[in-house]
């Protein structure tokens, strides 16, 4: 209990940080202290994925139902992280570039990754045996992946970005120390709230499952 | 190598004698086409504009056909007898190879209708002719082992593009890009990495249905 | 301007404090059940 | 030879098949019978391994050695209502195109028209009567020579002379290796069940 209390107190010094120790960006101004949060969102939305798709890997090699169910809650956290931060993404988008939307190969990646999620979901609904369902949609979880990587690393480097790279500084947006200090404790922040969420749901399952058992 | 060809001569017999999915697939095709032509008149359209419409008609059309292989085996129950009579990856390169041969016949048609009806002015032939040839390959790859996933599901018709998509987006953005360039007369050392990627991309997810197959081809 | 940051400051805070409170509003409901089902 | 252990089989958390054991030995049949719904199918669906099993284990043994789970459908030929065919293609091309899954020669072939007297039809089996698409499932599941035979209800549709035909395969069969046959006829459950599988004791059909 202790740290999950200390991780609320955390996040709100970080929220604190972000806003008044560390500096506005140069050229960018206050509106830079976004990506305190839209980065840590973005990753733990990617970070679930990996998760997600571990988990179906897991679930082919042995057919697990406690798999299948990591798979598919990673693959709900993952959506509402990816659309937090597709959606504070294009704050930022609107107010450096003039629009909320225009196909950066950035934003075109974390669009794909949200299809990505909702094709699952979608693919769920509509097999109704269990063991069908989990093996699947496992399977199309692994495949859906290679796509991934791809976006990720090779488009960007063909297509010109403006979307600021966020460590190495190539495009406009300096990162001085202040500045990582809390960028980096921003991302243990979150992925702190999503080890919380996980636990969650991990303890919530067992629950049912006993249930079910009695 | 026998099974195989076994395999791809009953669906083309199959096929042949029903033209279930030549059918549907090449009106399709035909009605796009026609309404793009139709909807853009003789507006001289921009070479990337051109690209993207290419695109958008091979893969809807290829969607409207490519499922049918798998979903036939399901409906008719003629699945569990393939399941007992040969391993699964050879089925998998069996509807590998009829998809593509489907798939190549049709980028065939539609380019040739495309280049009739829509006339733009093209500056590398060979180059868009490979790509286009090449992108069925990788449309077909990606799609075989989706559709047999679609195949065991529920509404059948509108899962397929919905799945496909994701797993497709990144080698669109590719090929378009590189019809573009060939609408405009771009050489092959300018597409070469285009082309690098279009190949290295059919080989990734052919390799990866390969491994899956298995456990997609069970009941 | 500066004031403008505050109010979105202000916002975040809060948005995170309902989080906060809501897991762990969730995360002793949750061991309640656990001490029940055992 | 099989061997079957505390096979269990649920579908959505629903037990189908619930702790069955049989054991079945070379050159013998078994008989599986019950009421609709007892699993019947589901089991040797599971026999096969066209299934899995939710729990419990099936061990079969040829010549003294035990089959991995890839290797058994190689040794199995399987005939069923739930067993479709495809309506586009004649008979003989059924027949050579499994006969080529298999690898084997197309003498095969005119070899199992003749035996399940359909040499004489060239159309297309969708035009065929139900009787006639079960001797064509019985040919193709017999390409192969397999040592196990699994039939469920294989005289459903058949005339008399097809009974016959049965009679004779599962008489072939039974000096090569196995017979699992499910049916509810009387007739047949007497005279095939030197083993006897009643799956009825359990209802599982009960919603």
């Amino acid at each position: 209990m202790l740290w999950k209390i200390m991780l609320g107190i955390y996040i709100l010094i970080v929220t604190v940080a972000a806003f008044v120790y560390a500096p506005g960006a140069a050229g960018l101004g206050d509106l830079s202290r976004i990506i305190y949060f839209h980065v840590p969102l973005a990753w733990v939305g990617v970070l679930a994925y990996l998760v997600s798709m571990l988990n179906s890997i897991r679930y082919l090699k042995k057919p697990d139902r406690d798999f299948d169910f990591r798979a598919v809650f990673n693959a709900e956290v993952g959506l509402v992280f990816t659309i937090l931060a597709t959606v504070t993404g294009a704050i930022f988008a609107r107010h450096t570039w003039g629009v909320y939307w225009n196909w950066d190969p950035r934003q075109t990646s974390i669009f794909i990754l949200m299809l990505i999620y909702a094709a699952y979901f979608v693919l769920r609904s509509s097999i109704s045996e269990e063991e069908n369902r989990a093996r699947l949609s496992a399977v199309y979880c692994i495949f859906a992946f290679i796509s991934v990587p791809l976006l990720v690393f090779i488009i960007p480097r063909l297509y010109t970005t403006l979307h600021p790279d966020p460590i190495i500084s190539s495009s406009g947006l300096e990162m001085n120390g202040q500045m990582l200090q809390v960028f980096f404790a921003a991302l243990l922040g979150f992925t702190g709230i999503y080890a919380w969420i996980y636990s969650l749901q991990i303890r919530l399952y067992k629950i049912s499952q006993r249930w079910e058992g009695q | 190598m026998r099974r195989l060809l076994a395999l791809i001569k009953k669906d083309l017999t199959d096929e042949f004698r029903t033209r279930y999915a030549i059918n549907s697939l090449l009106l399709f095709a035909v009605i796009a086409l026609v309404m793009v032509s139709f909807a853009t008149g003789m507006a001289g359209l921009s070479a990337s504009l051109h690209a993207a419409l290419l695109w958008i008609i091979l893969f809807f059309s290829a969607m409207s056909g490519m499922g049918r292989s798998f979903a036939k085996e399901q409906e008719k129950n003629t699945a569990p007898a393939l399941r007992l009579a040969a391993p699964p990856e050879i089925i998998f390169w069996g509807k590998l190879c009829f998809n593509t041969i489907l798939m190549l016949a049709l980028a065939v048609l539609v380019l040739l209708m495309y280049i009739f009806l829509l006339n733009p002015s093209i500056g590398n032939l060979p180059l868009l002719v490979l790509l286009v040839l090449l992108g069925s390959v990788c449309l077909a790859g990606a799609s075989t082992i989706l559709a047999a996933i679609v195949s065991m599901a529920a509404n059948q018709g509108t899962l397929l593009p919905i799945l496909s998509l994701p797993v497709l987006l990144p080698f669109f953005l590719v090929v378009i890009n590189a019809t573009q360039t060939a609408f405009q007369g771009a050489g092959f050392s300018q597409a070469a990495g285009s082309l690098l990627f279009l190949v290295s991309y059919a080989v990734v997810i052919i390799t990866v249905s390969l491994l899956l197959f298995r456990h997609v081809w069970q009941d | 301007m500066m004031s403008d940051l505050y109010i979105v400051l202000t916002v975040c805070m809060i948005s995170w404090l309902g989080i906060f409170f809501y897991l762990l509003r969730l995360d002793r409901r949750i061991a309640r059940w656990e001490k029940k089902v055992k | 030879m099989l061997e079957v252990s505390n096979l269990t089989k649920c579908y959505n958390g629903r037990p189908v098949l619930e702790d069955v054991c049989c054991c079945v030995s070379p050159g013998q049949s078994m008989v599986v019978a019950g009421p609709n719904g007892c699993g019947k199918s589901t089991f040797l669906r599971l026999v096969a391994g066209l299934a899995r099993p939710t729990a419990g284990e099936i061990r079969w043994e040829l010549d003294g050695q035990v089959l991995a789970k890839g290797e058994v459908a190689d040794h199995l030929g399987f005939v069923s209502p739930e067993l479709g065919l495809y309506d586009h293609l004649t008979a003989r091309e059924h027949l050579s195109f499994f006969a080529d899954l298999w690898g084997l020669e197309q003498s095969r072939v005119d070899e199992l028209l003749n035996f399940v007297q359909l040499a004489q039809y060239e159309t297309l089996v969708g035009q065929y009567s139900s009787g006639m698409r079960q001797r064509v499932k019985l040919a193709c599941a017999l390409v192969h020579n397999p040592e196990i035979l699994i039939l469920d209800e294989p005289c459903s549709n058949l005339d008399q002379e097809g009974i016959v035909l049965v009679d004779r395969i599962i008489q072939q069969q039974l000096a090569r290796g196995l017979v699992l046959l499910a049916t509810n006829d009387a007739g047949e459950v007497a005279r095939y069940k030197e083993v006897l599988l009643s799956l009825d004791e359990k209802a599982a059909g009960t919603d």
